[in-house]
């Protein structure tokens, strides 16, 4: 049996090697301990790095850890070096991600339906930047491909696990509690105005 | 009426739903007539401006054109009721709906990818000291040993392809048929000339190579096969001596 | 001017980033302040990690500093790596061992011979991993040794027992006909006597 002080240090020197979010069943094997404590150990470094205002900080995906740079550093490390910036995403690829990561998993002709215009080139395009992987097949008929978000997917929008996909109202819902909250910025579309 | 937008329409929904909100309509109550209209309008104008208007957006202006009419028509049984049906604009709002709140979602995303953008992850420090004794895992499965070999059986098969035909050129009088003749009149001669035990060396053509010697055993073989005449090799890598076939007149 | 805690945070994060030790004059450029003042945050992040026991530790290498694991949790870095590798057959011994698989038992020079290529080192390999094994020797000239799959080559690869191996057309020109009159042996005798 290790110290809690001994484990979290392994977790540093660990996470540090791997380059990649360490998992907690991996960490776990190796400290020879729980999950879940060496879980609260992560937690608990998480913290101690935040609360010190370290440059670099522990980020959790689903159930992993991994160090990455602090977010408000960025101009040290363009000064630095010049990172290799991933081109941003266009809109297409974004309303078919916001699809995909909704309704996983999914078919191409459900992604098509919901945009009104083929996707194909587009999906392509995800599956190149390993933001969707294919699931497996659907039973329907054809047995079409089904796609799902990855694990890239978390880390590029920083959500912990899909859990964290922020809720968003039906239109239908928005246009009946107007008053609830302000989407006229984000749609573009004065639902207020439209009640006359 | 609208402004016209530069920039490209991810598809007909976002057409769509750019005119109601130009025209401050409700998706759930669209003026029909007024909306294709304006519809086909901006259609005539992406093509004016040689923006490729791909197949969707016809379909769409299709079902606005239909719903329009279907709209003005009057909807009255034979006894003058009006029948009370679903509104034609319901299944076509609700997907509108649908895709409103995708790109609702789309744009929350992209505020997400710009601010996750400044946070980098660092590659993998190198392991390779601690992996020169590892714990081997041997990776097996039936469909990689099968793939293997179809592989390899079609590469065989390929060289032995090209090697028979070189051969073939190479050797064209060589066959086992024509070594047989050759050797089987060899023999009769020598049989003739009273010898009853010919070393095997002594049916080899002259200046004879690996090649002829494998050809010349080969055919060998088969002529005891088809009981043409008998062998013997007294020890392992020991000189073959050929003898009459001893039972052939009792076989035939 | 950037205060000490955002300074010593941004060296943090440029440490982290560029993989190998960063020059004190680098640093000092980029953060627009002084060499010795740089210098002494360097050494305050240092002992801040040495005497927080952290599984990161900060070496300095003449006047620059990187980061550097823990070398006592060297043994954590050891199990994390080691289940990581997973060794794969090359092709060269699947086709030995199919061939041994399917012509069982078989001497090295049939193998040789349908291979076209020399494959003693192939069967050494194979031996170690316990995927064959010497079933004893042929009773043709030269009594060279036999080969045949162990009980390790079936459960490796999922078969029950040899009869599971796939019967595929293309397999049947090298699996063993019992009736077959083996001249393999004989063959090399005439190569050797020729050569003589």
């Amino acid at each position: 049996m290790y110290s809690n002080k001994t484990m979290k240090s392994a977790l540093e020197t660990m996470m540090f090697m791997l380059g990649e979010p360490l998992e907690v069943k991996d960490a776990a094997q190796i400290l020879e301990s729980d999950k879940d404590i060496v879980r609260g150990l992560f937690k608990e470094l998480q913290n101690e790095y935040d609360q010190e205002g370290r440059g670099i900080r522990i980020r959790q995906i689903e159930d992993s850890f991994g160090y990455v740079t602090f977010a408000e550093n960025e101009i040290f490390v363009e000064k630095l070096c010049t990172p290799v910036r991933v081109k941003k995403l266009s809109q297409a690829a974004l309303e078919v991600l916001a699809i995909i990561a909704y309704r996983q998993p999914v078919t191409r002709s459900e992604i098509d339906s919901i945009r009104g215009i083929k996707s194909e080139r587009v999906i392509d395009g995800l599956l190149d930047k390993d933001l969707i992987e294919v699931k497996g097949r659907s039973e329907g008929i054809g047995r079409p491909l089904i796609y799902a978000t990855t694990k890239e997917f978390l880390k590029k929008f920083g959500f912990e696990s899909l859990k964290d996909l922020p809720e968003v109202a039906e239109y239908e819902e928005l246009r009946r509690n107007p008053d609830e909250e302000d989407f006229s910025g984000q749609l573009s579309i004065d639902f207020n105005d439209s009640e006359r | 009426m609208y402004k016209v937008r530069i920039d490209k329409f991810e598809g007909p929904f976002d057409l769509l739903v750019y005119l109601l909100e130009n025209a401050r309509m409700d998706i759930y109550d669209i003026k029909v007539a007024e909306i294709t209209e304006q519809y086909i309008e901006y259609l005539k104008e992406m093509e004016e401006f040689n923006l490729e208007v791909s197949s969707e957006f016809i379909v769409l202006a299709a079902v606005l054109i239909r719903m329009k009419s279907y709209m003005l028509l009057p909807r009255v049984t034979d006894t003058g009721e009006v029948m009370i049906e679903e509104d034609p604009r319901a299944e076509l709002a609700g997907r509108l709906s649908e895709y409103v709140r995708i790109k609702k979602i789309a744009t929350i995303l992209k505020d997400r990818e710009e601010a996750n953008y400044a946070i980098y992850e660092k590659p993998a420090e190198d392991m390779s000291k601690y992996l020169d004794d590892p714990d081997e895992i041997l990776l097996a499965s039936e469909d990689q040993m099968v793939s293997a070999f179809i592989l390899f059986l079609t590469k065989k098969r390929k060289v032995e392809e090209v090697t028979k035909r070189y051969q073939s050129v190479r050797r064209e009088k060589d066959s086992i048929e024509s070594r047989i003749s050759y050797m089987v009149k060899k023999l009769e001669l020598k049989f003739k000339e009273g010898k009853g035990r010919i070393p095997f060396k002594e049916l080899l053509p002259d200046d004879a190579d690996k090649y002829d010697v494998t050809l010349s055993f080969m055919s060998l073989l088969s002529m005891i096969k088809q009981q043409t005449c008998d062998a013997e090799q007294d020890k392992n890598f020991g000189p073959i001596t050929i003898t009459r076939k001893e039972t052939q007149n009792v076989q035939q």
